[in-house]
């Protein structure tokens, strides 16, 4: 018992650890042109990760307003949005993570939400339960699960 | 229990000897379906209406057995031989014991 | 007003880019709705002046819906929010309250209401504030019937009341005033409805001006309009107030709603229903 | 805590099934023993039985749904992809003015609705239609 204790100390302080090497929602470095050129966690996109988090309605729900032919297992894409299909070969990958980051750096009115952005809202909420975001808000996708959709829309190369 | 169970059908008023007439039943009723979790996370215990008959003048037109798969508010529609006046009757089955019934007259000329 | 909604105007052409736009292409317009063979309704209008291009057709949320669902309003018998108007006409004759009075007996019959739904929210003088038709019954119920509790606002016998009265006004126009005592709540409703709400940033106008006709996911997105409220919504399989409906979108927006009922939902209801000015009511209709 | 661990990552799962549904799996099984219940394993036609669903369903909570089977005894509705595949079984009696007839059901996503005629002289007709039920675009 101690034993696991002490084990899941020690796993809480490597958590700390990587922790450090995440820049912070409020600590993105944007270009002029509204792109993030350094990654957010230093680690490398999982795409198959990146896959599942678009699809869920939860999490990315890019589905909802996206079409992506390479997801067509999936039922039904929106069409509020543009087509992702070869959304690699239009953009480089620090304009994607700037995109996921705050599309409105880009495109002043775009419907699409910031996805790394934890301050500036009007009336936030907790997730969708209706009660006012806590204080420690955090971004509507973490740090890695934004480059693990970045992994994943770096492979829509085709149209 | 169920609450507001409300039974609705609609007959022509009138047809004519042997006429196949459309007869239109809706039941206000939940169709708890028993898979469904509340906000305390557990299962609401389901209560359904299991079965529907409609008789017309004592003589069977449809008999349906019910599963939790039928919407909320049950609706039926088929057709009816009429061969002479007289009365639709109509019962509702529910889990919890309550039968509901209605009728309708009609015509025949 | 909020920096968001002042730049709508000036970023018209980049945003063009960043969304798909109104887009009706699988939407089938110019079809007509009558129900019960008689109550014709309008699903297709001039949009008012006062939305000064905002629209160029006023559609109602009828027309973004699926045969089944469509066919489902044109009859009352296939129309399961006209179970709940009979269990408002109930109520409608029943005496509630300590003065020993039902509605029947100062309205004679719902029908003699047939003016309300149209010209709600509407500005009360003795009030001094806009009401809706909640608001208007819980009057009644308080000051005329003598009851302690009113009908909760967004209560299930709240519902099938106002969707009794608006029951009776299907296929009457949509005519609520915006100007004179009821303009500071127009203006207040008119800002509500193009703000970004919540943690997605999102405003009524961006899904429902913006983008009705275009699929959000599998959903066609419509111009929001209230005419058809309180609706039955297939997904709650029950008639949904106007307020709750607000409340649903905002928190779908990682937001935290306004209540049901507040001043501010009154006047986001008032804006709302004056965009559907020409349209007909419909409630109770159905939706998905 | 290796047990604890699997206990976690079992609820995990039942609450993803309640959830989604995991339809497909659980019920395969299920459906083949409600048609097996109602035909006795016999063959079943593919003529004289007309089923309508729509292509697509607005909403799973209410699919409108018609079945038509001239000179059934009864038939039977299935929903392959349900939970539980049983719908409904409409029995028809001496009055009854033909052998149609309609209601609304719910379906748990994209799947096949199955009709099954039991006839006088004991053979059954059968047909199938997939309908899509859509997905609404708002997260939570």
């Amino acid at each position: 018992m101690k034993r696991q204790m002490l084990l899941a100390a020690g796993l809480a302080v490597a958590a700390t650890s990587l922790q450090a090497d995440i820049i912070a929602p409020g600590d993105v470095v944007m270009s002029e042109y509204g792109e993030v050129m350094e990654s957010l966690t230093g680690v490398p996109g999982d795409a198959l990760r990146g896959r599942e988090i678009m699809v869920s309605r939860g999490q990315g729900n890019c589905l909802a307003c996206h079409a992506v032919t390479a997801l067509e297992d999936q039922p039904w894409h929106g069409e509020v949005g543009p087509s992702l299909d070869g959304v690699a070969t239009r953009w480089e990958e620090p304009a994607l993570r700037g995109l996921l980051v705050n599309a409105d750096a880009v495109f002043p009115d775009s419907i699409m939400p910031a996805f790394y952005k934890v301050s500036g809202f009007i009336r936030p909420g907790d997730g969708f339960t209706t009660n006012p975001a806590p204080a420690d808000l955090q971004p509507i996708l973490a740090a890695q699960e934004i480059e693990d959709v970045i992994a994943y829309l770096m492979t829509l190369t085709d149209y | 229990m169920a609450e507001n169970v409300v039974p609705r059908v609609r007959v022509p008023r009138d047809a004519s000897a042997g006429e196949a007439v459309s007869v239109r039943t809706l039941i206000s009723h939940p169709m708890e379906s028993g898979q469904r979790r509340g906000s305390d996370g557990n299962t609401i215990p389901r209560s359904i209406i299991n079965r529907f008959t409609c008789e017309f003048n004592g003589e069977l037109v449809i008999d349906v057995t019910i599963e939790p798969a039928v919407s909320t508010n049950p609706y039926f529609q088929f057709d009816a031989t009429v061969n002479e006046t007289g009365t639709f009757a109509f019962t509702w089955y529910d889990d919890d014991g309550s039968v509901y019934t209605e009728s309708a007259d009609i015509t025949v000329a | 007003m909020t920096r968001k909604a002042l730049l709508g105007g000036v970023s018209a052409a980049v945003f063009a880019v960043a969304a798909a736009g109104v887009g009706l292409a699988d939407i089938r317009t110019g079809d007509s709705l009558v129900i019960n063979g008689e109550i014709q309704i309008v699903t297709e209008a001039e949009p008012p002046a006062h939305l000064e291009g905002a629209l160029s057709t006023l559609y109602s949320g009828w027309v973004f819906r699926t045969d089944e669902t469509r066919a489902m309003q044109a009859d009352d018998f296939d129309n399961p929010g006209m179970l709940y108007v009979e269990q408002g006409i109930d109520a409608f004759n029943t005496v509630m309250g300590s003065e020993g009075n039902s509605c029947a007996s100062c309205h004679e019959n719902p029908e003699s209401l047939a003016n309300v739904r149209p010209s709600y929210p509407q500005w009360d003088e003795a009030h001094g504030t806009v009401q809706t038709v909640e608001m208007q019954v819980q009057e009644c119920q308080t000051e005329r019937m003598g009851m302690e509790q009113p009908y909760g606002y967004d209560s299930q016998q709240m519902r099938n009341m106002v969707a009794l009265i608006a029951s009776v006004a299907r296929g009457q126009t949509v005519d609520v005033a915006i100007d004179g005592p009821a303009a500071e709540a127009w203006e207040l409703g008119r800002e509500i409805y193009y703000t970004q709400y919540g943690q997605m940033e999102l405003s009524c106008a961006q899904c429902h001006e913006q983008n009705y006709g275009n699929l959000i996911r599998a959903d066609h997105l419509s111009q929001g309009q209230i005419n058809g409220f309180p609706t039955y919504r297939l997904k709650n399989a029950n008639i949904v107030s106007v307020h709750n409906r607000f409340r649903g979108c905002i928190r779908d927006t990682r937001g935290e709603p306004f209540s049901v009922g507040s001043p501010e939902f009154v006047a986001l209801e008032l804006y709302v229903a004056s965009r559907g000015n020409g349209l007909t009511v419909e409630g109770p209709a159905v939706r998905n | 805590m290796t047990q604890t661990r699997r206990q976690f990552v079992g609820t995990g799962l039942a609450v993803a099934a309640a959830f989604f549904g995991l339809p497909h799996i659980a019920n395969a099984a299920q459906l083949e023993e409600a048609i097996a219940a109602f035909t006795g394993g016999a063959d079943m036609a593919g003529d004289g039985i007309t089923l309508i669903a729509p292509e697509i369903a607005e909403n799973g909570n209410t699919v409108p749904i018609e079945v038509d089977a001239p000179g059934a005894e009864a038939i039977m509705l299935l929903a392959a992809g349900n939970p539980q595949a049983d719908v409904c079984t409409f029995n028809f009696g001496p009055a009854a003015g033909s052998r149609l007839a309609s209601t609304r059901i719910r379906l748990a996503g994209e799947q096949e609705v199955v009709a099954i005629a039991r006839m006088p002289d004991g053979s059954f007709k059968q047909a199938r239609q997939n309908v899509r039920v859509t997905i609404g675009g708002c997260g939570g």
